[in-house]
């Protein structure tokens, strides 16, 4: 019942430059993709905060798509390098700790390939579709639970 | 009264407590690490360990607990508190010091103009059943700050462990309710003298001397002491001995909210925390490490004592023994004390 | 038993910006329940911990009198979560109270005394509730004569413009309101309150002070004070310090072994100066 | 002869003024510890110690005396994280001077505690030996059965950069070859490990320990203290446990030493260690960047290669 019923949300941070306006191309063009996504529109993906991705996981969400500037493209010539060497310990770590690597993804769509952003929200909203939703430290599973009530188990 | 519980009665006996009460025990987590919880069936308790990391306190006053919750509906919002305890409660092998610990935190809630509710609440509808230090630890000094591991102050029942039985001491009119419990047999002389000789041994154990006695007097002149400069060096402004101290109870309350239903929590907090006394407007009247770790002290040991007529430390030792860059309050107190 | 950290529920009847840079608000508050409004008794110098469930609570002293039945009136400065929220809510929106909470002015220790009121910037909320208590026609006698100094940095950032002017035509009381820097409009007194006290220069005979306002005031204020020989016993002041509980449990507005929410708000100086400089 | 090389060092520098202070450790008041102390008396070095319990790292103190020319005294690991705080630019005008010590690795108090029964009033060393003496018994321990995970596996020892070395540099080689949490971690599975790790920060009290006793932990104010935006709430539930020691050990990537000071902080003994020492291995295998070593050059998180790895981005 849970299956049929349940549609992932998932977060993505678009950088202005490029993954935005790839999206908003997408959208002028017609092009069909997955309404899971709620875009947060970010100056830069060098700009992203690990912390942000994780927030947004706590918060309820069940998966995060952050999109820049292909290599080469940053509006502030190296803000997707350093955003890429973030996400890529970022991803390592959190796969480590027991979080599927699916909830976290990283894509480079540039402002041209609208096509391109629609498929990439389809493989990663089919892809934590696969995956159910985020149970694990999601603050609403554990909201109104304290500690002093908590049964030793 | 005196009886005796036989240590095979010993589990029959928690599991009639589990079955009457809210019964919370020393349990052991992990790797060893013990802590006071609400317990599901009697083999979880462990006695072994003298104190739990966390104190009683936890018991009486949870690290987070919820003050009330609300939801929105339409223009109104309800709000259900959440003081009432609904069932009667146990706690059951907590230490002399831990009790004592109780009772300074007591003071401040209780109170001539306003109550603590959640607190006394929770105390009003516990029973204390207290149980004998018979190896004190060398950090202990309770006996230096007016108790000791036989001090039966505060509980309600106090168990002594003679080895193949407990020695069961009914001590207040709260704990007749056990007079006629089926597993406390009569007791003998012998096991009366066992007793007390260990208490004799026991009471040798604790360092007595700690001299907290007139520090409180001494401290007035202290405030402004050259001394603070120096004695909040090695701290490093971790929460660890307020949050372990049995006796400190400062909380923060915060709001949690998620859509249109929240929980106002009050948390622990503690005043070694630079954002404790922090501002909005960026002013901190506590700013260093220097005041805060002076505030620590002078609220044990001088403060409170001003208000309550008692110091705010039971010699529990958790402080000393839990301190990431052991920093020994029995030594900032022996000198005080020698200047 | 009652449950002391329960807010009662109040509705925003007005709210009105109060400064040119908008950062101060006053909201005007009333009851929802009849009983809640009987219970609640207070003296000026109070302050009540006000609450946005969800953003949490902080405290203000409140600057209505309690001669003005019927609602509560609070200035706030937008400065964190809660003052930004309190900013934010509109008339007609719900608010969590509590309080009174603080001791408030010793007002039987003013019986029959002069009085002189020093205010500069925000903290005049809790003294605007004096001053407007002892202004209410059978309270004016309570007090002999009445001397009040207020300023602000600029014109546009006093508090209650309307009601300074009315208190400025009164011929019982000697009115002194001063800007720090004055502006094209301005015709009242431009000067620094520490000066414009000299300047007054009130007879300390049988007078109490009652000071508030930025520490930099205060510094600078006092020892004209002393200057004038106001002992420090009949000095007052209203401190602030960050609180929670606002009823002397949760710890930290300590001085020494006062609590700024308990035994204050209010103090003497000559209590203060026996305590550790906590504040 | 290190102890007395140390002392002799310090008296020096402090006679000479070269520094206001030395920070190093002194006896402790309790068996298996020593204690930080600060030296400001050259007649008061007599006072500083080594032993197998010198277990803090001293950098942390660098912030709070970041007034003052501190002499401060570093095993391999503190080091690193002066050299890892140096690529961070703290401290511009006022480098520590480093009185280093290769280091014999530290013991672990927690496990010597637990195999010993009852309890321990006084410990002695002697070669590879711990003796250790209570009420009526005495155990002798082999040293090397009772170190910190993170000295186990430790291949710098020697301080890098230090401005005198007290004495012979430490053959670099690690005693056992991996991580002994790590090894266990690794081979369960996705679930077992989440499973683990929010087990273990289910203990934590939220007394931040763990970050104020690193050295690399010094932001002026923390994601937890924050109030705008709030990050977290301050309670107890497994979100926010688990949030915190995610986002806590993942702000040292890159930048760990991994001296393993916040595992040995923690009143409530929550394994840490294993955290930083994979984003140790990742910025190696990654960026080839290992903390403390390379001196120069921006921390690798705040640069980039071209050719950096992106076979996840799709």
């Amino acid at each position: 019942m849970m299956e049929k019923s349940w549609e992932p949300k998932i977060l993505a941070f678009l950088c202005n430059w490029c993954s935005y306006a790839g999206a908003d191309l997408a959208g002028t063009s017609r092009i069909q993709y997955p309404s899971n996504i709620r875009v947060i529109r970010v100056p830069c993906s060098g700009r992203i905060n690990p912390l942000f991705i994780l927030k947004a996981l706590q918060s309820g969400v069940d998966g995060v798509l952050v999109s820049g500037c292909h290599p080469g493209d940053c509006h502030y010539l190296s803000g997707n390098y350093i955003g890429r060497r973030k996400s890529a310990t970022l991803k390592c770590f959190l796969e480590f700790l027991g979080i599927e690597g699916g909830r976290v993804q990283f894509s480079w769509v540039s402002a041209a390939e609208g096509v391109k952003f629609s498929r990439v929200v389809q493989e990663v909203t089919e892809e934590v579709k696969k995956l159910g939703p985020l149970k694990k430290f999601k603050k609403s599973s554990w909201f109104g639970v304290q500690s002093s009530e908590k049964e030793n188990e | 009264m005196k009886f005796k519980l036989e240590k095979r009665d010993f589990k029959p006996f928690l599991q009639s407590l589990i079955d009457g009460y809210d019964l919370y025990a020393p349990v052991h987590l992990a790797e060893g690490v013990p802590v006071y919880r609400k317990m599901g069936r009697p083999d979880e308790v462990d006695l072994s360990l003298l104190n739990p990391q966390k104190s009683l306190k936890e018991v009486f006053f949870p690290q987070d607990e919820v003050m009330f919750r609300y939801e929105k509906v339409d223009q109104e919002t309800q709000m259900v508190s959440t003081e009432e305890v609904k069932r009667e409660r146990v706690v059951l092998g907590a230490r002399p010091c831990d009790i004592e610990a109780i009772s300074i935190i007591e003071e401040v809630f209780s109170g001539r103009e306003y109550t603590d509710i959640y607190f006394l609440n929770k105390r009003k509808a516990t029973m204390i059943i207290g149980m004998a230090c018979h190896q004190p630890l060398p950090t202990c000094f309770c006996s230096s700050t007016g108790g000791g591991p036989f001090v039966r102050k505060g509980s309600d029942l106090f168990l002594i462990d003679l080895g193949e039985a407990y020695l069961v001491e009914i001590l207040t009119e709260k704990g007749e309710a056990f007079k006629k419990n089926k597993f406390f047999k009569k007791t003998s002389a012998k096991n009366l003298q066992l007793a007390k000789e260990l208490e004799e041994k026991a009471s040798k154990k604790t360092d007595s001397t700690i001299p907290v006695k007139g520090i409180d007097q001494k401290l007035d002149q202290w405030v402004e002491s050259p001394f603070w400069d120096r004695v909040h060096e090695k701290c490093i402004s971790c929460r660890v001995c307020t949050y372990l101290c049995p006796t400190c109870h400062c909380f923060d309350i915060m709001d949690e909210a998620l859509n249109e239903k929240g929980q106002r929590v009050r948390n622990w907090d503690s005043c070694l925390s630079e954002f404790y006394t922090l501002e909005t407007s960026g002013h901190n009247p506590r700013a260093t490490c220097r005041e805060r770790t002076r505030q620590r002290l002078m609220h044990k040991f001088n403060y409170f004592p001003k208000v309550f007529d008692r110091i705010a430390c039971v010699g529990c030792g958790r402080c000393i023994l839990y301190c990431p860059v052991n920093f020994d309050i029995r030594e900032v107190i022996k000198e005080i004390n020698a200047k | 038993m009652k449950n002391p950290y329960l807010p009662i529920p109040m509705v925003v009847k007005k709210a009105s910006i109060e400064t040119t840079d908008r950062m101060l608000r006053s909201l005007e508050l009333t009851f929802r329940k009849k009983e809640d409004e009987e219970a609640f008794q207070f003296i000026p110098g109070q302050f009540c911990e006000l609450s946005i469930l969800g953003k949490g609570e902080a405290s203000f002293g409140i600057a209505s009198s309690p001669t003005e039945k019927g609602s509560l009136k609070f200035t706030i400065n937008k400065a964190g979560v809660v003052t930004t929220a309190l900013h934010q809510i509109e008339e007609g929106e719900e608010i969590g109270i509590r309080g009174p909470l603080g001791n408030g002015y010793p007002m039987d220790l003013f019986e029959g005394k002069n009085l002189l009121v020093i205010g500069g910037g925000f903290a005049f909320t809790t003294l605007r509730s004096l001053v407007a208590y002892l202004l209410h026609p059978p309270n004016r006698t309570k007090v002999k004569d009445m001397t009040i100094i207020y300023g602000a940095r600029m014109p546009g950032l006093l508090l209650y413009k309307e009601e300074l002017v009315e208190w400025g035509k009164r011929d019982d009381l000697q009115f002194v309101v001063t800007v720090d820097q004055g502006n094209k409009d301005w015709k009242g007194k431009v000067g620094l309150v520490p000066n414009v006290l000299e300047e007054v220069a009130p007879s300390s005979e049988d007078t109490y002070a009652v000071i508030c306002g930025p520490p930099i005031m205060i510094k600078f204020t006092f020892p004209k004070l002393m200057a004038l020989r106001f002992p420090n016993e009949r000095i007052f002041t209203s401190l602030e310090r960050r609180m929670k509980c606002g009823i002397g449990k949760c710890g930290r507005c300590n001085i020494g072994h006062l609590y700024v929410c308990k035994d204050g708000p209010v103090f003497s100086y000559a209590r203060l100066e026996k305590l550790p400089k906590d504040y | 002869m290190i102890q007395q090389k140390l002392r002799e060092i310090a008296k020096e520098l402090l006679m000479k003024k070269e520094v206001d202070l030395i920070i190093g450790f002194g006896e402790g008041t309790l068996p298996l510890r020593a204690t930080p102390i600060f030296v400001r008396d050259p007649e008061e070095a007599e006072r500083i110690i080594w032993n197998s319990f010198c277990e803090n790292n001293l950098a942390t103190y660098l912030h709070k005396f970041d007034r003052f020319k501190v002499g401060l005294i570093v095993k391999g690991c503190d080091a690193r994280s002066v050299v890892a705080l140096n690529l961070e630019k703290r401290f511009k005008n006022n480098p520590p001077f480093l009185i280093g010590v290769p280091c014999q690795r530290m013991v672990d108090r927690r496990k010597v505690k637990k195999a010993v029964k009852g309890e321990i009033l006084k410990v002695l060393e002697e070669d590879d030996r711990i003796i250790v003496e209570g009420e009526g018994f005495q155990v002798i321990l082999k040293r090397d059965d009772f170190l910190y995970p993170s000295c186990q596996v430790c291949t710098h020892r020697t301080p890098v950069q230090a401005n005198v070395l007290v004495d012979q540099p430490v053959e670099e080689l690690p005693l056992v070859e991996s991580h002994p949490d790590m090894d266990q971690f690794e081979s369960k599975s996705l679930e077992e490990r989440w499973k683990f790790f929010e087990n273990e920060a289910s203990r934590c009290i939220r007394c931040y320990a763990c970050r104020e006793a690193c050295p690399m932990c010094y932001c002026r104010e923390c994601f937890v203290d924050s109030s705008r935006p709030k990050w977290i709430e301050k309670g107890l539930s497994p979100s926010d446990l688990t949030f915190y020691h995610m986002v806590r050990a993942y702000h040292q990537s890159g930048r760990c030493s991994g001296c393993g000071s916040c595992e040995r902080a923690c009143p409530m003994e929550i394994r840490l260690n294993y955290l930083t020492q994979k984003l140790n291995r990742d910025a190696k295998e990654l960026f080839g960047f290992e903390v403390g070593i390379n001196p120069d050059g921006p921390p690798p998180l705040s640069t980039f290669e071209t050719e950096d790895k992106q076979d996840f981005i799709k």
